[in-house]
């Protein structure tokens, strides 16, 4: 059965675990999940563990003033499938291609080559409001989601509580503001740090340079 | 001799010979960097210097070392100050003192000592104390880092080097460099000895840091090594003594396994200089093909294979001598 | 002079020996552009690692609002700029499925290609590096000299070398004429004998294995989890690849290999690399005899001013690129989120550092094959 | 290390080898640019030109489409009115900014804007790096401007290849046509004097001047005497 199939079986088994999840199926098969940020973190460990969404390719957010940003998961399950498409595989230390993806595949090493082909793919969306922008992570979910939540704290705004490191990834910890806010001004006041000598850095002092927050 | 009394004229003979050793190791130092650059070229389909002495390029170096002379010789605030002044000057003297007792012809010899190569390998061994000192004095961690890798590497490297001169030491008979050179007179060494020749060469390659063992200016790993802090006419002086080096050991490469001066037609010293610039030609043409080993394989390759390999092989020298 | 700076005599710390905190990068011979990875080191062997990013961050996303849907395309080149034909193809087809534009044949045969001969210019500069980071110098100037063929092609059809401006929103810009197809048999045939020479220069030379060997361990559920993908996934082996999981353009009809490890270090990933160049020409050659007749720019809207999102996923040499795309009916886009592999990747660091050496740390940086452009945006 | 290893290593760093010495004997392909001049292919992107008749008037008619197009807006045209329509009265092109992104020339209905092949951009103040009208005539003239004995023609990529897909129809379309046809020249689509050779060698087409006195600054103020309307 095809990848919109599945989705829609994925949407029925969402509906009756979480009720609140308003779905609906794109014409390209993907699953779209508007979750409310209470139940945010289950719904995505609910995705990880028992529907095996185990690829998480981006997290970002888009802002829509005066009230909310949208935050934006795109989730992969992998596995093999009856429609996968053929795959010839070719096994990089013996370089002869060891036959077609759909079967388990065993290289000669021994170790089994994992069949990867997308089994479904779900748009997790969750609405943050505007003054209150804060929303548990799931960097425990996905180890992947540490870097793309900074990124979106640093140039959104958003903070995720439980983040293990949540401090500005691009831009200079000085820096007034995050930029893709629909209210920013493209010429903020940038204000230079004052010229001050390097200190001398060591492992347990918290990084030698005082954070911006 | 020449109506000089004896005291003056060994005085005279030894400024003369040390003149002219200072003098070849600079010249040989322009000329290697020169043909190392010609030689990288060809390897890698391109020209190599060719714009400062138009066709072939051949006073790049000698510019370059003018540009040298010229630059300013930089010493940071917090460097230790005499340990970074002098580190330059010890590679440097290790090198000229190794080019003492190698002989350059018939009886061309600057110090015929009885024990040469034992000499050899002494001077060799506080090469590495300069570029240790040039580490610590420039207070930098990255040149912390080169030096205590170059010391690892070098000592690691003296004992292999050492038993495969002891190796030729034995199959001569004895450790006087002229010698060896004329027991060499019908076959060279490096029929009889290829074990002790391969061991002694890959040594000397980690003793005069050429790739696949250089670490001391590691580029993509270290930024520049030891020598990072140096710049103007001291940073020329390491050069000169890397490049003086890697002579030095082709030198006593062909001294030992490819006969010295002896050749049919040519004169001496002009056989001695073709097998020296041969053997720094495969040096460079290594150079430019492998890529680097990490330092704890270095030493594990240096302690755990070149080491018994060097051990086995004196013993088997020794068992057939004793047999002949 | 800032007087504490006025002379520091060295002086061990008392409470005994400490770890030496280092900075590498932002200029560093190997760090493939300007990153900087603040390492801890207790002698030679790695605690730790902190990659400090954002020297490059120009804010592509916040230029994108700004500016009209065709015009965004050459900043996309400006991403990962040495894979710039998939950059575009990843944005045109976020743009394709939000307008419904339909592309004809001939133009998705020429992306094939152009994306194919990118793919191999791509991997030739990785392995020029990833060779330089080990010490062989010789490697680098000889994938230079393949990757002057290949200029000379894109030259050719594109009209530059590198940051092409070729794609459209609906096909391609202009069509390859004769001058262009014997370009690029020139190139095909400089490749074919250049990996034969690169098989027996470098990657059958015992310092490179032993190198490269059990180096940076990644494990299949860990890569995934990890977020890899391209060859750092593959290497790992998980048998994904988007050209034939979510078959985009025309690559259903084209049959190549795709080439995954077993052990998941960087000797494997170097290796899928290295038989996806094979593939890519497997590809190529298939392209040139099954390309059809036809025009190369398909119907597009006069004003775009569309609605609604779209995410479309482009299989680059580094990775899974993707274009997260959202219209609300003006003439800008709303916003788009460019997912780049490379930015995924570097998490890899930290996850590898602690118990290597710093010689290590360079072969690292070089298996994930990273580009700042795209790290940093 | 069983022997066997040692047998296979030394056999492939000895390959290794060979590999280079094969290749130091080939012969280098340095090729030497200040000394020789590039060759640039066809359709090299280097500078955004203003097309030109044969009497020297240019046929954009400021219709701001390539001003609009432009990513990062670049290019600025000052119009003045001529018997009741607007004519460009001057153009600028901040080259230094350009991202040879050819959009302004794929946006422009009347073939006015072409990519010359320049490369030799490079100056040592941000000034020459400003182009005017009277700087693009002459980089046209340099590359596009018919040799002697040639009739004139349209660049050949005006009406081929590198122009907006599928709208290259040979000849300027719009208004312009009609003027065009009255100074009675021929203009046959796909160049007449055949495609400029496609490996143009850049330098040596042009006597000694280099390129860059060929597109020494000229303000508006010095194009004073231009200001009366065209050379027609």
């Amino acid at each position: 059965m095809g990848k919109a199939e599945r989705a829609s079986a994925l949407e029925a088994s969402i509906k009756e675990q979480f009720p609140g999840v308003a779905t609906e199926v794109t014409p390209r098969g993907e699953l779209v999940a508007r979750v409310s940020p209470g139940e945010y973190l289950d719904f995505c460990r609910y995705l990880r563990d028992q529907q095996g969404f185990k690829f998480l390719s981006m997290i970002t957010a888009v802002d829509y003033p005066p009230d909310r940003f949208e935050l934006v998961l795109y989730l992969d399950a992998y596995g093999a499938t009856s429609d996968a498409p053929a795959m010839q595989v070719m096994d990089t230390r013996t370089r002869q291609e060891i036959g077609q993806r759909s079967e388990g595949l065993l290289t000669s090493q021994g170790t089994p080559v994992m069949v990867a082909a997308t089994v479904a793919s779900v748009i997790v969306k969750c609405d943050v409001p505007h003054d209150a922008p804060v929303i548990p992570s799931v960097t425990s979910l996905w180890p992947t989601a540490n870097w793309h939540e900074r990124e979106v704290y640093d140039l959104m705004g958003i903070k995720f509580e439980g983040h293990p490191d949540l401090r500005r990834i691009l831009l200079p910890d000085w820096f007034p503001g995050h930029p893709l806010r629909k209210d920013f001004t493209s010429k903020p006041a940038l204000r230079e740090p004052e010229a001050r000598p390097w200190p001398v850095i060591w492992p347990d002092q918290k990084d030698g340079r005082e954070s911006g927050e | 001799m020449f109506g000089i009394p004896e005291p003056w004229w060994s005085v005279i003979r030894a400024v003369v010979w040390a003149l002219f050793i200072i003098i070849f190791l600079a010249v040989n130092a322009i000329v290697a960097v020169w043909l190392e650059r010609k030689v990288s070229g060809r390897i890698q389909r391109r020209i190599g210097p060719q714009r400062v002495g138009r066709p072939i390029g051949w006073a790049q170096t000698i510019a370059d070392v003018f540009k040298l002379l010229v630059k300013e010789d930089v010493r940071a605030e917090a460097t230790d100050k005499w340990v970074f002044l002098l580190a330059p000057a010890i590679p440097f003297a290790a090198i000229t003192l190794m080019f003492l007792v190698v002989p350059w012809g018939k009886n061309l010899i600057p110090l015929n000592l009885n024990i040469g190569l034992l000499f050899v390998v002494a001077v060799t061994s506080f090469e590495v104390l300069g570029l240790f000192m040039a580490g610590w004095g420039s207070n930098n961690k990255w040149a912390l880092l080169g030096a205590m890798r170059t010391a690892a590497a070098m000592i690691s490297y003296e004992l292999p080097m050492v038993l495969a001169i002891l190796a030729v030491g034995m199959t001569a008979g004895s450790l006087n460099m002229n010698d060896v050179v004329n027991a060499q007179s019908r076959v060279p060494f490096i029929l009889i000895q290829p074990v002790a020749f391969l061991i002694y060469y890959i040594a000397s390659l980690a003793e005069a840091n050429r790739t696949p063992f250089d670490f001391t200016e590691a580029e993509s790993e270290l930024v520049a090594g030891a020598n990072i802090e140096y710049s103007g006419l001291r940073w020329a002086f390491f050069f000169l003594a890397e490049y003086g080096s890697l002579v030095g050991t082709s030198a006593i490469a062909a001294t030992l396994f490819l006969g010295g001066w002896r050749g049919p037609i040519l004169p001496g010293p002009v056989w001695f200089l073709i097998k020296t610039y041969l053997l720094v030609y495969v040096a460079m043409w290594i150079r430019w093909t492998l890529p680097r080993v990490r330092i704890d394989q270095l030493l594990d390759f240096g302690w755990k294979f070149l080491l018994p390999l060097a051990l086995a092989d004196i013993a088997v020298t020794g068992i057939v001598l004793a047999l002949l | 002079m800032p007087d504490n700076l006025r002379s520091t005599p060295i002086t061990m710390p008392d409470e005994g020996a400490r770890e030496l905190v280092v900075n590498m990068g932002p200029q560093h011979p190997s760090t493939h552009g300007v990153l900087r990875v603040k390492i801890t080191l207790n002698g030679e062997t790695l605690e730790a690692a902190d990659p400090d990013i954002g020297y490059l961050h120009r804010c592509f996303e916040k230029i994108a609002e700004g500016i009209t849907y065709p015009q965004v395309m050459p900043y996309t080149d400006r991403t990962d700029y040495v894979a710039a034909i998939t950059d575009e193809w990843a944005y045109a087809l976020a743009a394709e499925r939000l307008l419904g534009v339909e592309v004809p044949e001939r133009a998705e045969y020429i992306r094939v290609i152009m994306g194919e001969v990118q793919r191999l210019l791509s991997h030739l500069i990785w392995f020029g590096s990833f060779a330089m980071d080990m010490g062989a110098v010789t490697p680098f100037l000889y994938a230079w000299r393949e990757r002057e063929t290949g200029y000379d092609f894109m030259e050719t059809v594109t009209g530059t070398r590198q940051l092409y401006n070729f794609l459209r929103i609906g096909g391609v810009r202009n069509d390859i004429d004769d001058d262009g197809w014997q370009a690029l048999d020139r190139f095909l045939k400089a490749m074919d004998q250049a990996l034969i020479e690169y098989d027996t220069l470098f990657t059958k030379n015992p310092i490179f294995e032993v190198r490269a060997k059990g180096i940076g361990p990644l494990s299949a559920e860990e890569a995934i989890a990890f977020g890899a993908s391209g060859p750092v996934l593959r290497g790992s082996g998980v048998a994904r690849d988007l050209r034939r999981d979510e078959p985009y353009s025309v690559y259903d009809r084209l049959d190549f290999a795709v080439p995954v490890g077993s052990s998941g270090d960087a000797y494997d990933r170097y290796l899928v690399r290295m038989l996806e160049m094979e593939q890519s020409l497997r590809i190529i050659r298939q392209a040139i005899k099954q390309i059809p007749p036809g025009d190369i720019q398909g119907k597009v809207p006069k004003a775009m001013k569309p609605t609604g999102e779209a995410y479309a996923r482009v299989e680059a040499p580094k990775g899974e690129v993707a274009c997260y795309l959202v219209g609300n009916g003006t003439v800008n886009p709303y916003r788009m989120h460019w997912r780049s592999p490379c930015f995924t990747h570097l998490q890899l660091l930290p996850h590898w550092a602690p118990g290597n050496l710093v010689a290590d740390m360079v072969v690292l940086i070089g298996t994930i094959d990273i580009i700042l452009g795209e790290v940093d945006r | 290390m069983k022997v066997a290893d040692i047998g296979k290593a030394a056999v492939n760093i000895a390959k290794g080898l060979g590999v280079t010495f094969g290749e130091q004997l080939k012969k280098p392909i340095t090729n030497f640019y200040p000394d020789t001049p590039a060759t640039v292919k066809d359709g090299y992107r280097g500078v955004p030109v203003l097309v030109q008749l044969p009497t020297g008037e240019f046929t954009c008619t400021a219709c701001m489409a390539c001003v609009r197009a432009c990513p990062i807006g670049i290019i600025q045209l000052d119009t003045v009115m001529v018997d009741r329509k607007r004519a460009m009265d001057e153009f600028r092109l901040e080259v230094g900014r350009c991202l040879q992104c050819n959009l302004c020339v794929e946006s422009c209905n009347f073939d006015a804007l072409v990519m010359a092949p320049e490369f030799e951009l490079a100056s040592y103040t941000r000034e020459p790096l400003v182009l005017y009208k009277n700087d693009l005539a002459k980089l046209y003239a340099k590359y596009f401007w018919p040799k002697e004995g040639e009739e004139h023609h349209f660049p050949a990529r005006v009406t081929s290849k590198h122009h907006a897909p599928g709208a290259g129809t040979g000849t300027p379309r719009g208004p312009r046509a009609a003027k065009i046809a009255q100074t009675g020249v021929t203009l046959t689509p796909g160049g007449g004097g055949g495609e400029p050779a496609g490996k143009t060698p850049v330098g040596a087409s042009v006597p000694a001047e280099s390129a860059r006195e060929a597109t020494g600054t000229t303000r508006p103020q010095d194009t004073g005497a231009q200001k009366a309307g065209e050379g027609a």
